[in-house]
């Protein structure tokens, strides 16, 4: 048990590591001067910005300075906490942008993957049982996980936004409210996450369920399933083992989802206006605040590893064979 | 010819190789010119794991094996040892890439051997082998693997052999996936070979066939010999209790094993016949010649590691 | 009368037509007599043994009865099936080191399983089994892949008969172990049938030796068909089918010898393609004394007591 | 992206599933003659020609196909028919579909279609280059590891992990975010960089299980060299096994360039499906009205990227007897 979750915990270090070497290395292969270029291509006016980017940059990479010196320095300021100063949001710390963003996102991905995992799983489960519903479910399932995430928040936002006029299409909650704790205020916030969750939701749906009628009609062709056919149990228990076999590997599948699920989430915010971290970092792009852009990769590389953290150990909780065999019994 | 000198295999198991698991363990015997020796033993007893070595398959942990006095890990190119040694596995299917056509296993012979030889000349010494393993050559040239029976296949794979200029040939269970009507043709087909000169380690688990066709026979058991020697000595008189249950467990058509009194467990630990005391046993353990060319090790003092399925099953039925 | 099968054909659905892998066959099975049932990769053997429990996707029960006790088997109905399986047809399949839900203990597995069929179990009874084959209780708190393959496999003969089946059919269950592991498991299938589990048994097999030690009576099928019936001993002793005879001489009995000039030889030739077989006896282009009748079919008769063969010159 | 890929015959990752073929001793047991079906003795036409036999009776396959090559003609020859490039002026502003303009203009009086057409072409490409390189990576990293087991595959293994650990879309953000100038080739390297590791991982399971098959050994014994051996027996027995691989990194491509396309991170030169998507989006084409502008660009990357994986599907279902309808 140790030895399988240090495993993890060695390759998700080194992934790390290797996202903010990652981090550091790519301002470096720009051609030429890169501080110089980085803030002509910011095209700030205030001379102050200019300066405090300046002083940054080379702060941060200190070309004089051995080239090992300067990757330490890079680590030294990262494990401060200390992920610079927004040139968007001048003079914003990017960590202050960052925190304040991830609510939003959290609050939209985290409903968004467990529902659709949970729904894609017994939809597709269920549409495995019978031909004809197999043959309807399964090309309506292939349209959804081949949709763009942005188009069909782009459609969900005409149709149900735009023409019906049911839910807004921008932003978290109605420009006209001040946060705060009041019915009201809440009411909004759910009017307003509804769409950018449902397109998420459908999109991610369609996998799922994709996913779980393959694997459950490579359970039933098993030798487990033949035996207890020959026993003649009914097709409800048969089903039911299936089932639990074949959550196994959407359980995986999930870890290996994460990073197209938020990605998803990002361009799914863009085009709701959703102030999440997908705005941001458009914003970044935009306005070529790479202070920012980097802060916010980073936190979602992190985010990312410990979901995949948390997944394996809810696949050991679940997977009785992964105890049986960390369990030293052989 | 092939000489086995106190070979064993260690195999690393776990994710960095943290233990090792010993599979054979200090075994020697001799394969000669045109003598066919049978090594018996059942799953787990280490038999295949030294024909992969034979074949420079897998590598050995510990000793050597020499092929005419020269260590055949020396050969440098693995490509002139296949020359001379060459092997038959026990599932003919597998043996044959399923998407290509049969008589590939002869093309990748001339590819690598023979490039300089005529395509007609080639075909025809594809033939002459097919005949002289029994074969049609109409009927299995150009067809698929899965057009042909196991024991065609069976006999393509020595043909193919035999189409080297092979001293010592490697049959590891060559027979058992094959039809009750077609095994013994196979079998026959080895001594056939033996006749031309050739060695052949015949690696099998079924005693029958193994003192249908073999000269000399060597009992393996956990990796360790057990029992070895003439065919006739080890079969006819066999020394070592496990030997002695490995026969009374092969079905028979002229005995039923309810008319048969109880055998001995092959476990059974009793004084050793061949050492004076327990103590000299431990200080002396190995193989003890009991009359000439029969070997045994004593039952006393090989060490047995927890036996897996096969015996525990036997015990708690008994 | 245990089982009656009367001219049972199943077919094999393929692209290029039916293959008749089991082309009228007739036989009975009495009370308490296990019966072995050998031939090669072909012979239609294990469709045999399926079609009496469960026929797969591909293969169509085309024409033919079967009787268990007085009551038909609705073979070619599987979810008439359901009924019959288990309390009365039961298998233990060539696949047992696979045949358990990897992700359930064993004890939930076959409480979910007996509970699913309506029954209640005893627990009592069921360690009694476990007992009778050698296994502790303890296997029933454990996953199968904390078994070992012979563990496994004890474990779902203990299954399979839980319900005192009418006929157990036990399918290649031997072949893929060590000699000392396939007596074991023959005489746990013995023991089944005495202790009074099961109460008649068909065990599949290409070994005949190896049924021979443990079967009453021994039916030998080619291409599709019955070739010959008899109790053990006279089948392995006075064979009056030629394919019989073959087979059995081709057999290399312990402490039988090479001899350059009077070795063993196999069968030459291969048996006939069953898509689409010739007319008459099928082992005729194999056999050394086919003459002109048996291009017309022989009819399965008895000729002793017990003794069916299915050839023309059987009674010579 | 690839919540489809092939996952289903690979068994979930079991966490000590190091075993090398090296720690695998023995077979576990003899078998005897095997209980294959008594109908396998029936001789069949060749393995290609049974496949092609269930290929042309696949409804999946067949529909699919039909998708991607209308498409894919649309892509390589519609553009032929415009004397206009993509993003010129050349229309009214903001008409809807009419006679002369299919898809009607967008706010500047482009033509859509012609977007449209020429999108497909970019999109295409991103697919294949993409998709293609990913695929190579993948094949040389599933094989080399899976071949060659040991202490290679661990290293392999590790790389893999982190790659696929690594959200890709984000990685192509911050990577895309420092070039000042893009082009399609670059965004497609970048994606065949960051979108190999499933595939690796899948290739690497097959090989495994290949690897012990007695023909490997029988290579070895006919004097045949490592990489001979991988290209010459392994590959080609699992080269449908590649093509679906290639078919879901291809698809995958396709959407991963799409989102980047529409951040804003696209190739600076030309246009793409993603591309017309985020010029829709950025001028309010929703609030607008103007759906001919947005619906036609994301209803081309559906419609491919579904296709793709409908016909990835069929293919399962012709090279895996056990899918198949009798």
């Amino acid at each position: 048990m140790r030895r399988y979750f240090g495993r993890k915990l060695l390759i998700y270090g080194l992934t790390f590591f290797v996202a903010v070497t990652i981090n550091w290395l790519i301002p470096r292969f720009m051609p030429g001067d890169p501080v110089q270029s980085l803030i002509a291509r910011a095209n700030i006016a205030q001379p102050e910005v200019v300066e405090a980017m300046r002083v940054r940059y080379e702060g941060l990479f200190g070309f004089d300075m051995p080239i090992w010196q300067q990757y330490f320095n890079f680590w030294g300021a990262l494990l401060d906490g200390d992920l610079g100063v927004s040139i968007w949001l001048f003079p914003t710390p990017v960590a202050d942008v960052i925190t304040r963003a991830v609510p939003y996102t959290l609050g939209l991905l985290i409903p968004a993957i467990l529902l659709s995992w949970v729904a894609g799983n017994r939809f597709g489960a269920f549409a495995a049982r019978r031909k004809w519903l197999d043959n309807t479910a399964l090309p309506i399932g292939y349209v959804l996980t081949a949709t763009p995430y942005m188009w069909l928040a782009i459609l969900l936002a005409w149709a149900l936004g735009i023409i019906a006029g049911i839910f807004p299409v921008a932003g978290a909650y109605s420009y006209a409210m001040q946060p705060g704790w009041s019915w009201e205020f809440i009411g909004s916030l759910l009017q307003h996450w509804f769409l950018p969750f449902a397109s998420l939701f459908l999109v991610a749906f369609g996998g799922w369920a994709i996913g779980m009628r393959n694997m459950i009609i490579y359970e039933l062709e098993a030798d487990y399933v033949n035996y207890l056919r020959a026993l003649g149990a009914p097709g409800r228990l048969i089903r039911r083992y299936a089932f639990r076999n074949a959550i196994l590997p959407q359980i995986t599948g999930l870890a290996l989802q994460l990073g197209v699920l938020v990605a998803g989430a990002l361009v799914t915010e863009i085009v709701f206006s959703y102030p999440g971290l997908g705005n941001l970092i458009l914003q970044a792009i935009q306005n070529q605040d790479f202070f920012l852009l980097q802060g916010t990769f980073l936190f979602i590389v992190m985010g990312v590893l410990i979901a995949n953290f948390v997944i394996d150990i809810v696949y050991v909780l679940v997977d009785p064979r992964t105890r049986a065999g960390m369990g030293g019994a052989s | 010819m092939l000489k086995l000198d106190n070979v064993s295999k260690v195999y690393r198991v776990g994710a960095f190789g943290g233990r090792t698991m010993t599979a054979v363990s200090d075994v020697s015997f001799e394969v000669n010119a045109g003598e066919v020796v049978s090594l018996i033993g059942e799953s787990g007893s280490g038999k295949s794991t030294i024909g992969r070595m034979i074949l420079r398959l897998t590598p050995v942990s510990r000793g050597a094996i020499t092929l005419n006095d020269t260590d055949i890990s020396a050969v440098s190119s693995t490509k002139d040892y296949y020359r001379h040694v060459q092997g038959v596995f026990q599932d003919p299917f597998s043996c044959f890439n399923p998407i290509f056509k049969a008589d590939r296993v002869f093309a990748m012979i001339k590819e690598a051997y023979f490039p300089q030889v005529s395509a007609a000349d080639w075909r025809g010494r594809v033939e002459s082998a097919l005949k002289s393993v029994r074969l049609d050559p109409g009927q299995v040239l150009g067809r698929y693997p899965h057009q042909l029976s196991g024991g065609q296949l069976q006999r393509m794979l020595i043909a193919r052999a035999v189409l080297l200029d092979i001293r010592l040939l490697v049959a590891d269970e060559i027979i058992s996936m094959l039809d009750a009507s077609t095994r013994i043709d196979v079998l026959n087909l080895l001594a056939d070979l033996r006749a031309r000169g050739l060695g052949i380690l015949f690696v099998t688990h079924d005693l029958s066939l193994g003192n249908y066709v073999s000269d000399r026979t060597v009992v393996l058991r956990n990796g360790k010999i057990v029992e070895m020697g003439r065919t006739e000595l080890v079969f006819g008189d066999p020394r070592h209790p496990y030997t002695r249950s490995l026969l009374a467990s092969v079905p028979r058509l002229d005995v039923k094993w309810i008319d048969e009194p109880e055998t001995e467990d092959g476990d059974a630990a009793g004084p050793c016949p061949y050492h004076d005391s327990p103590e000299e046993s431990r200080t002396r353990p190995g193989l003890a010649e009991v009359e000439e060319d029969h070997f045994v090790a004593c039952s006393g003092c090989a060490d047995h590691p927890p036996q897996a399925e096969p015996r525990t099953l036997a015990k708690e039925n008994a | 009368m245990s089982l009656t099968v009367t001219d049972l054909r199943v077919y094999y659905r393929t692209l290029r037509g039916d293959v008749k892998a089991l082309d009228g066959v007739t036989f009975t099975v009495a009370d308490g007599e296990i019966m072995g049932l050998a031939g090669e990769s072909g012979s239609g053997k294990s469709t045999l043994g399926k079609s009496l429990i469960r026929l797969d996707g591909r293969m169509r029960h085309v024409g033919g009865t079967v009787e268990l006790d007085g009551d038909e088997l609705p073979i070619g109905d599987d979810a008439r099936m359901d009924a019959f399986r288990f309390h009365r047809v039961s298998v233990i399949p060539q696949y047992s080191m696979s045949a358990l839900n990897p992700t359930r203990k064993i004890g939930k597995m076959v409480a979910e399983l007996m509970a699913s069929r309506g029954v209640r179990l005893e627990p009592a009874e069921l360690e009694r089994r476990l007992d009778l084959v050698g296994l502790s209780r303890e296997v029933l708190d454990r996953y199968p892949m904390e078994l070992s393959g012979g563990m496994k496999q004890r474990v779902v003969m203990v299954i399979s008969t839980l319900l005192n089946p009418s006929l157990l059919i036990a399918d290649e269950v031997t072949s893929a172990l060590d000699v000392s592991s396939q007596k074991a498991v023959a005489g746990t299938l013995l023991q089944l049938r005495d202790a009074g589990l099961v109460t008649s048994m068909i065990v599949v097999t290409h070994d005949i030796s190896l049924v021979y030690q443990i079967a009453d009576t021994i039916m030998v099928m080619y291409a599709g068909r019955l070739a010959e019936k008899a109790p053990a001993g006279v089948l392995v002793t006075e064979p009056r089918h030629p394919y019989t005879k073959m087979l059995i001489s081709a057999l290399p009995e312990v402490g039988v010898r090479y001899e350059e000039d009077s070795r063993l030889s196999g069968i030459p030739g291969s048996p006939p393609p069953l898509l689409d077989p010739p007319g008459g006896c099928r082992f005729r282009d194999r056999c050394p004394i086919a003459f002109d009748r048996c291009a017309e079919q022989p009819p399965f008769v008895e000729i002793g007591p017990g003794h069916s063969v299915a050839c023309w010159k059987a009674g010579e | 992206m690839t919540a489809d890929a092939p996952k289903a015959p690979e068994a979930p990752e079991p966490p000590e599933a190091t075993a090398t073929p090296e720690t695998t001793p023995e077979p576990a047991a003899t078998p005897g003659t095997p209980g294959a079906p008594d109908a396998a003795a029936v001789a069949a036409s060749t393995p290609v020609r049974e496949a092609l036999h269930f290929a042309l009776r696949n409804g999946k396959l067949i529909a699919g196909l039909i998708v991607v090559v209308v498409l894919l003609i649309a892509a390589v020859f519609g553009p032929m028919a415009f004397d206009h490039g993509p993003n010129e002026y050349v229309g009214p502003p903001a008409a809807s579909p009419s006679g002369d303009y299919w898809m009607g203009t967008t706010m500047f009086g482009q033509d859509v279609f012609a977007q449209f057409l020429y999108g497909l072409r970019a999109t295409f490409l991103v697919g294949v280059l993409g998709g293609g390189l990913a695929a190579i990576i993948g094949m040389v990293v599933g094989f080399v590891a899976g071949y060659r087991g040991g202490w290679v595959d661990e290293i392999l293994n590790m790389l893999t992990n982190i790659v696929l650990v690594l959200p890709a879309l984000v990685v192509l953000m911050i990577a895309n975010a420092y070039l000042g100038v893009r082009s399609v080739g670059l965004q497609a390297l970048f994606i065949g960089l960051t979108s190999w590791p499933w595939a690796a991982r899948a290739i690497r399971a097959q090989t495994f299980s290949l690897r012990a098959r007695d023909f490997v050994d029988l290579a070895r014994l006919s004097g045949m060299r490592t990489p001979k051996i991988i290209f010459r027996e392994i590959a080609p027995n699992m080269s449908s096994y590649l093509f679906m691989t290639f078919i879901l990194l291809f698809g995958g491509a396709i959407l991963v360039g799409a989102s980047l396309d529409f951040i804003g991170l696209g190739p600076t030169e030309g246009v793409s499906l993603g591309l017309m998507l985020n010029n829709a989006a950025r001028w309010s084409a929703l609030q607008l009205g103007l759906w001919w502008w947005f619906i036609p660009p994301g209803a081309g990357i559906t419609a491919i990227v579904g296709a793709l994986y409908v016909m990835n599907v069929g293919l399962d279902e012709v090279f895996n007897p056990k899918l198949r309808e009798m």
